[in-house]
């Protein structure tokens, strides 16, 4: 188990947590590379579907981050996508896949709290070990 | 899953994806091997080219790019270097000038998100990249070209709400040649700023700034005044709004009138007049509103008119028409500037520092028609009680706001309103004691901190603290209780006259406006704007303005301004003659939409309804979002250039386990 | 029709399947389920599901143009007169209809072939067991299952049989081309290990297939294994009716549908008569299969559904939908299922061609009568015959190919279907260098075809599949693999 | 004249169908009553085949309504989907009341046209399994039989020769046979969601058998009752206090079975057995989709997000369209039971299902079915 290197899938809002992880990257702050990021153009978009299938193709964690309650470029989008990732992480925890999803607010301002988000959940996903589900995605 | 057979679209035309990494001189070469990831890349399903480029941006980075898609027939191109949101614009025109949709391109950051947070890990970091841009591959296999639209716009706007606000963008957008319908639910234009005595911090009388305004508002020509109307339906979207109006009824043909008040004075009729001078004058059954009153015209309260006929023997010209029924407009305008103003807060339910129990604690807008000149008193300051002129009076800051039991903004213009009275009061009646009991005085902007001194040199007493508890004494006299928190003594303060400066809070009737208009509203129950720094006189829904105390509590410099903003915000729409809508949007599959309606109240814009069984999108209103998609139990929903399809091809292809 | 309802069975194989198709007002129609259906419960497969979208009506045609039932009655009977005819009706239809076809084939002077070449390699006394099986109810209550078939694919109604049968103690072995998720052990052995390694006994059942592009040498092959180790066997077979139009036509004496298309190619039958049967569907290669129907002097086509052989024909005589048939079915397991439709208009349609013909008249009723007397008394499951033939000579081995076509029944409809891949083990991924979502190109002497796969665990160098492709000349054939 | 909240015994004033019709054919008549009155367009009536099958029917003939009569305990359909876009009455179990209500909320029925009338459900059986029980465990032709009922935790078969048999519920299960898994774990048995909740618990005395009780549950229950008693077609009285008492006591003695069944059928599954618990007899799935087709809450068409994975191609890992059912559905399964009766690989979907629902519609504080205005709570909070 401990040179199991976590796969990170990250989705991020084009307009507050996107931006947070270029300002990371404009200032140099390091962070493990098992992160992968896909744009979105608010977190609101990001559907269960989704999730299921990033864990179906063996990452071990999702990270969603949207902009702050109240910053949302759409007005309240993320708190729709608060309401949504709460069933989701009751979801996943009852199909014994916990504590794969986390959702984190950042702003566009925050690259040190991307940098932070990321490099506490590559540890968190670490010591909990591979998605089940990762061995069979490996097969394929 | 296996989705990234070679993928066709619908002319089953082959897909070619050109991909370009960019070095970014050290950039990103610095800690991503940019030739392995074109090499590993060039192995993928539709790549038909993988170039590596020292700067793609550069003139020469994008000529290669025009070229290939020229000479190797490419039909999507994807970027591999820093952030699109800096060089998607430049790499989206620079495919669009090859005679590529800009949405056939594909940008991935291998530079903020890759190269440069790890900088000392070049294995992992070009495996990273090649998985980047693996994802990038297989989405941009799935990109749809997409348009936006351009809807027409109508030349003409609605400014709702005739105050200061409502006049200025009325004549602004008007002096820009296009025609206005400024409606007002009152009899007047003018707004509250009529009712006012002086305005601070230059103590001008109110209407004589105010007179002349409206009278050029009505002399405009462009501008066209529906008052005494209210707005009753609003249909459609930016550029294209359909406005019913309700012209409520005179009793009286409005061309006919010439405001000459014969009927007045006829009239056996009167009652406390509410409405301009908070009921401490009279007016009759029959009146004009005030003597600027635009229009000058009379009208008729019919709930108390006893129908004698008086007033239609007085009127030499047969104006006057008691059987006038409720009319109606249909407007086609293109924006919507909403300027509906505001009400003073009512200390009356909670009886607040007595108001509503004892005579002589009355509000600011009382007190502005008691020192208005015009006024009922004709500008002698007396108390209600026993009609004598005060000898003391203090005023009481904050009520109805900065107070968590009614409202908890700052209503910001009511420590210099009672800056301006107290002054007034003083210049009026020097021997008068005029007391100012606040929390803080809050004076910014130009030259109110002076006119807080110089009301301090007048010798207006100041007392930080607020009445604790507040009586009357046998003399119908008011004794507040207050702590002085700066000296920590308690003060009991004998009073002739307590005058409360009540804070602003958004009618009830502006309510109506919003849910008519659809604007979202804020925790403080007034409009929202789109952005509070960079858009604060947009709404979200484009092409509907707010300004004044519709977006929040401001006084008169303030509310000019955003009138003038809202103005020149409108008016870019109007100039146009066009308005384009967002290429990304909502679209639905109506084969499988089953109308189930999940998705209706998802849209912040209110883009979406269901008609006849049937969704119905209203893509002028659609910014993009998806929140509705993901929340459709069918897929119908799908939002371009980040359809379902796509996002998951990204999803799928994150981890090649193995294979880079 | 009960309401806005029919009662009838599905055609997708022969498990007799009960549903029923629901009409609305404005004549679309919709898959309902009937729920004391014996066979299925009113489960239904993949197959069964969609069926309402197979239901393509059959237009009536002379010489290419569109046609009333009449003209095309008339004109198929001065075709027909004095000549010499092949009719092919593998059973897609009831036991009514079918028999009208056997005595449209008596006036003729001919007998109607079942499309079923096995059979005539097989001995008459070991029919019955190859025609009625074992009941499905007896699959439920074995206590060791030999499966040679796929049942997930092929036979999806086996599959519940099967996982009830495990629920109460059975072992399942299978003996397929891959793992199977519901057998206890997967074997991939040689043939000749069958009766010493599966471990049957008489408590055991085999279940295997019959189809027309069956290896006879391989029906042969259970056969001796049923007969060796005294396990009872099952041979489901692909269509509705397969089980009632074998014991209509006496089973002896059939030409397979193979040996009609070599007939047809080498010019000894030039006019062939189909009742809902169309060898475009059923032989694995459809181009040779339609190429070979050109060299027909006259092809007469009777059929409920719009399939492929319809375009080609010179007459098509259109009938009512399966659904809507008065008339019975007898599925695998022997049992007589009835339709509650009551059209005759395919029968009507034959019994005139018939008397055109010089032939007997024919009325629903007389025929029904017929089928109750000739192949069933009652609408019970008859008793499982036991095997009382000999041991079988196989007789010489074919060489197989590599791409194994997992024969499934309900090909033949030719649907859009989700079965868009092959199946390799992950061997031949790595051998190939095959990239996770890339593709597989098989080619043949018929050319090549890219498909997706789907990694299984199954012997190396076999790929299977479940839908009828380009490149497969046969059942099985040989075919080169690379990666795309 | 009735009103809501009535308690009523009644019974139809023909004497056929009142004969023939369980419990005094009052169901019949109600809705034959608002077929003839013109209050609807359409009855969905099951129209009987035999003893353990019945179609349902859409019919605008009265005397097909008439004709339908009977017991559904044997044909466990569930007849939502059959009011879509009509103007229609219907008897209907608790869980097809559910249903309606369900689809209601999306859209899918009006309820203002749509006229439910509840029928009591101790339960319903699979007609085969009660079959084969008959035969095994009563030692009864299935031909035989011309009535059944569950009375006092009781499965009574009545046959042609007027003999009545009856075991206990429990004694049945226990064998393997008696009611769908679904019905076991059920505490809705008086179908408090309709418009009229009909049965025969708390039909007492003489009229034991020949009469029914029903309990007005709102204006439309009224309606149709007006409408019948107006038509000529039923008699009504008011319920007696014992027959009250008596109804609410069988109620009481089912819900509490259910209850303790509910434990039984559901253990609690440890953290790391919960993927292998839903994954394992999904892969027995072929993909045929009748699970999405039949469920009668889903108002998803043909295409929906599980479809997009309903393929082949992906049922052999984890499959990705009954993950997405399981979340689709958590808010507003109801444990009818029509997913597991379908299924052609005998996954007991509805039991993993209701596994994976019942936990979360209890945290949201949410039952599906039974009120219109109750919002399922992945609609989402609806701001403002």
């Amino acid at each position: 188990m401990s040179d199991f290197e976590p796969d990170i899938l990250t989705f991020c809002c084009n307009w507050c947590s996107y931006a947070g992880a270029d300002l990371a990257g404009v200032s140099r702050l390091q962070y493990p590379t098992n992160n992968r990021i896909i744009r979105v153009m608010c977190s609101s978009r990001i559907e269960p579907i989704h999730i299921l299938e990033a864990l179906k193709e063996g990452t071990d964690g999702i990270l969603v981050t949207g902009c702050h309650i109240g910053d949302c470029h759409y007005i309240e989008g993320n708190i729709h996508t608060d309401e949504r990732m709460k069933e989701i992480v009751d979801a996943l925890e009852h199909l014994g896949l916990k504590d794969r999803l986390h959702l984190e607010w950042v702003s566009a301002a925050e690259g040190k709290k991307f940098q932070e988000t990321i490099t506490d959940f590559v540890e968190k996903i670490r010591a909990l070990g591979p998605n089940p589900l990762k061995e069979k995605a490996k097969e394929e | 899953m296996t989705e990234q057979e070679a993928i066709t679209n619908e002319e089953s035309e082959e897909v070619r994806i050109g991909a370009f990494i960019c070095e970014c001189g050290v950039n990103i070469a610095g800690a991503v091997d940019c030739n392995a990831v074109a090499d590993y890349i060039s192995t993928l399903p539709n790549v038909v080219t993988s170039v590596v480029n020292k700067y793609t941006c550069s003139d020469a980075g994008q000529a290669e790019i025009k070229n290939a898609i020229k000479d190797l027939n490419l039909n999507r191109v994807l970027v591999a270097s820093c952030t699109p949101k800096t060089h998607e614009p430049i790499f989206r025109a620079c495919v669009e000038e090859a005679g590529l949709n800009q949405y056939l391109f594909e940008f991935v950051n291998i530079r903020e998100h890759c190269s440069w947070i790890h900088m000392w890990e070049k294995e992992d970091a070009t495996k990273k990249a090649k998985e980047l841009v693996r994802m990038g591959v297989a989405r941009a296999a799935l990109l749809e070209p997409l348009q936006s639209s351009e809807v027409p716009v109508t030349d003409a706007a609605l400014v709702i709400g005739a105050g200061v606000t409502g006049m200025q963008a009325a004549m602004d957008i008007a002096d820009m040649g296009h025609k206005v319908y400024l409606v007002e639910q009152g009899p007047s234009i003018g707004g509250k700023m009529a009712q006012l005595d002086k305005t601070f911090p230059t103590n001008d009388c109110s209407i004589c700034i105010l007179g002349p305004k409206m009278v050029e508002v009505a002399r405009n020509e462009n501008i066209e005044i529906m008052s005494y109307s209210e707005i009753d339906e609003v249909d459609g979207y930016v550029g294209n709004f359909k406005v019913k109006v309700k012209h409520k009824p005179r009793y009286l043909n409005i061309d006919e009138c010439t405001g000459c008040g014969l009927c007045t004075e006829k009239c056996p009729v009167e009652v406390p007049y509410v409405e301009f001078d908070e009921g401490i004058g009279t007016r009759k059954a029959i009146y004009t509103p005030f003597p600027q009153a635009v229009p000058l015209r009379a009208l008729v309260d019919k709930s108390i008119c006893i129908d004698c006929g008086a007033c239609i023997k007085a009127c030499e010209r047969g104006a006057i028409d008691m059987d006038q029924q409720e009319t109606f407009s249909e407007l086609d305008v293109g924006v919507i500037v909403v300027s509906a103003g505001f009400d003073v807060y009512d200390p009356e339910p909670n009886h607040d520092f007595g108001f509503g129990l004892y005579d002589n604690v009355i509000t600011t807008m009382e007190f502005e028609r008691l020192i208005n000149a015009s006024g009922p008193t004709m500008g002698k300051v007396v108390r209600p009680s026993d009609v004598k002129p005060p000898k003391r009076i203090g005023f009481v800051q904050c009520v109805g706001s900065r107070d968590k039991n009614s409202n908890i903004y700052c209503s910001s213009f009511c420590c210099m309103a009672s800056l301006k009275n107290a002054q007034l009061l003083k210049e009026k009646y020097p021997d008068t004691e005029v007391y100012i009991m606040y929390m803080d005085m809050r004076t910014p902007f130009r030259m109110y901190e002076e006119f807080y001194n110089r009301a301090r040199d007048m010798g207006i007493r100041f007392i930080r603290g607020r009445p604790a508890e507040v009586t009357e004494n046998e003399d119908h006299n008011i004794i507040a209780r207050i702590e002085d928190t700066l000296t920590n003594e308690i003060v009991n303060l004998e009073l002739d006259l307590m005058v409360l400066s009540v804070g602003a809070v958004s009618p009830e009737s502006t309510e109506t406006v919003r849910q008519i208009l659809k604007v979202s509203r804020a925790a403080d129950g007034f409009m929202m704007e789109a952005h509070p720094k960079l858009k604060p006189v947009d709404t979200t829904l484009d092409g509907i303005f707010i300004g004044g105390m519709t977006q929040g509590p401001k006084d008169i410099p303030y509310s000019i301004s955003q009138g003038s903003a809202c103005a020149a915000r409108a008016t870019r729409f109007l100039a146009q003659g066009k308005a384009l809508t967002e290429g990304i949007t909502a679209k639905v599959d109506e084969d499988i939409c089953v109308a189930c309606g999940v998705c209706v109240p998802m849209c912040p814009f209110q883009a979406l309804s269901i008609e006849d069984d049937k969704l119905k999108i209203l893509t002028a209103l659609c910014k993009g979002c998806g929140t509705c998609m993901a929340a459709c139990p069918t897929g119908a929903l799908e939002q371009s250039h980040f359809k379902n399809e796509q996002l998951l091809a990204q999803v799928k292809n994150v981890f090649a386990y193995g294979e880079v | 029709m009960i309401g806005n309802v029919y009662q009838t069975v599905c055609p997708g194989c022969n498990m007799g399947c009960g549903l029923y198709i629901r009409e609305d007002e404005e004549g679309a129609l919709a898959v309902d389920f009937m729920k004391s259906s014996p066979a299925n419960l009113g489960k239904l497969c993949r197959f069964g599901m969609k069926l309402a979208h197979h239901y393509s009506k059959a237009t009536s045609m002379v010489d290419g143009k569109e046609a009333s039932v009449e003209d095309a009655v008339k004109a198929a009977s001065d075709k027909l007169k004095g000549a010499d005819v092949t009719m092919l009706g593998v059973g897609n239809t009831t036991n009514e209809e079918s028999l009208a076809f056997s005595k449209v084939a008596d006036a003729l002077g001919t007998v109607v072939n079942t499309g079923m070449g096995v059979y005539s390699e097989l001995p008459t006394e070991c029919h019955p067991t190859v025609g009625v099986g074992i009941t499905l109810d007896e699959i439920e209550s074995a206590n060791r299952i030999a499966l040679f078939v796929d049942p997930y694919i092929q036979y999806p109604l086996l599959v519940r049989r099967i996982l009830a049968a495990k629920k109460i103690g059975a072992s399942v072995v299978s003996v397929g081309w891959k793992d199977l998720h519901l057998a206890d052990e997967n074997r991939y052995i040689d043939p000749d290990l069958y009766e010493s390694e599966l471990g049957l006994d008489s408590e055991s059942v085999i279940i295997a297939d019959v189809h027309p592009n069956t290896d006879p040498g391989w029906v042969k092959r259970m056969l001796n294994l049923a007969l060796k180790t005294q396990a009872k066997i099952l041979f489901m077979k692909p269509f509705v009716n397969a089980t009632g139009v074998d014991l209509l036509c006496k089973g002896t004496g059939q030409k397979g549908i193979s040996e009609i298309m070599d007939g047809i190619n080498e010019g000894s039958i030039k006019t062939l008569v189909t009742l809902n049967s169309d060898p475009i569907e059923l032989m694995p290669d459809s181009d040779a299969a339609a190429a070979t129907l050109t060299k027909l002097d006259n092809l007469i086509v009777i059929s409920s559904r719009d399939g492929p052989v319809n375009k080609m024909a010179d007459i098509v005589i259109a009938t009512e939908p399966l659904y809507a048939k008065a008339g019975s079915f007898m599925n695998v397991e022997g049992l007589l299922l009835n339709n509650s439709g009551e059209s005759t208009t395919g029968i009507d349609s034959m019994s005139t061609l018939s008397q055109n013909l010089g032939g007997e008249a024919m009325d629903y009723q007389n025929l029904h009568n017929n089928v109750l007397e000739s192949i069933v008394q009652k609408y019970t499951k008859p008793k499982y015959k036991e095997l009382t033939c000999e041991v079988l000579d196989i007789g010489p081995v074919e060489e197989k190919g590599n791409l194994i076509y997992l024969y499934n029944p309900f090909m033949w409809f030719d649907q859009s279907d989700d079965n868009d891949f092959v199946m390799v083990n992950m061997n031949m991924v790595n051998k190939l260098g095959l990239s996770k979502g890339g593709m597989i190109a098989l080619t043949s002497d018929a050319g090549t075809v890219n498909m997706r796969y789907r990694v299984e665990d199954m012997p190396d160098g076999l790929i299977l599949t479940a839908k009828k492709l380009p490149v497969a000349t046969e059942w099985t054939t040989i075919v080169s693999t690379e990666a795309v | 004249m009735v009103n809501v909240g009535d308690m009523l015994v009644g019974y139809a004033t023909n004497e056929d169908v009142r004969k023939r019709g369980a419990s005094g054919g009052l169901v019949t008549a109600v809705l034959a009553a608002a077929l003839e009155k013109g209050l609807v367009e359409n009855v969905v009536v099951m129209k009987h085949i035999n003893e353990f099958e019945a179609v349902p029917i859409i019919t605008d003939d009265v005397d097909e309504v008439l004709a339908s009569t009977g017991s559904l305990h044997s044909v466990p359909v569930n007849l939502a989907k059959y009011a879509m876009g009509r103007k229609v009455a219907m008897p209907a179990k608790p869980c097809d009341t559910q249903a309606v209500i369900e689809q209601a909320k999306r859209g899918m029925i009006d309820l203002d046209n749509t006229y439910v009338v509840g029928l009591n459900c101790g339960g319903s059986m699979h007609p085969v399994t009660t079959k084969k029980m008959l035969v095994e465990m009563y030692d009864i032709d299935p031909e035989d039989v011309v009535g059944e009922d569950i009375e006092k935790g009781k499965l009574i078969f009545k046959t042609k020769n007027g003999e009545e048999k009856a075991i206990a519920i429990d004694e049945l299960e226990e064998a393997g046979f008696g009611r769908r898994e679904s019905c076991r774990y059920c505490t809705l048995k008086i179908p408090v969601n309709a418009d009229l909740a009909c049965g025969n618990w708390g039909v007492i005395g003489d009229k034991a058998g020949s009469a029914t009780f029903c309990q007005v549950m709102n204006d439309k229950g009224v309606k149709l009752l007006d409408n019948a008693i107006e038509a000529g077609r039923i008699e009504v009285e008011p319920a007696s206090d014992k027959a009250i008492a008596i109804r609410a006591k069988v109620n009481d003695v089912m819900v509490n079975l259910g209850n303790t069944l509910e434990k039984e059928i559901f253990p609690e599954i440890p953290d790391e057995e919960r993927m292998q618990y839903y994954m394992e007899p999904m892969a027995d799935c072929i993909d045929c989709g009748a699970c999405k087709e039949v469920c009668p809450v889903c108002a998803c068409g043909e295409d929906s997000k599980c479809t997009m994975f309903h393929s082949l191609v992906d049922n052999y890992k984890m499959s990705m369209y009954h993950m997405v059912r399981l979340l689709h559905l958590s808010d507003s399964c109801i444990a009818c039971g029509q997913c597991s009766d379908v299924c052609p690989s005998d996954i007991p979907i509805t039991l993993l299902q209701s596994s994976f629902a019942i936990p979360s519609q209890r945290k949201r504080e949410y039952t599906p079915g039974m009120n219109v205005d109750d919002v399922p709570p992945f609609f989402e909070v609806i701001l403002k």
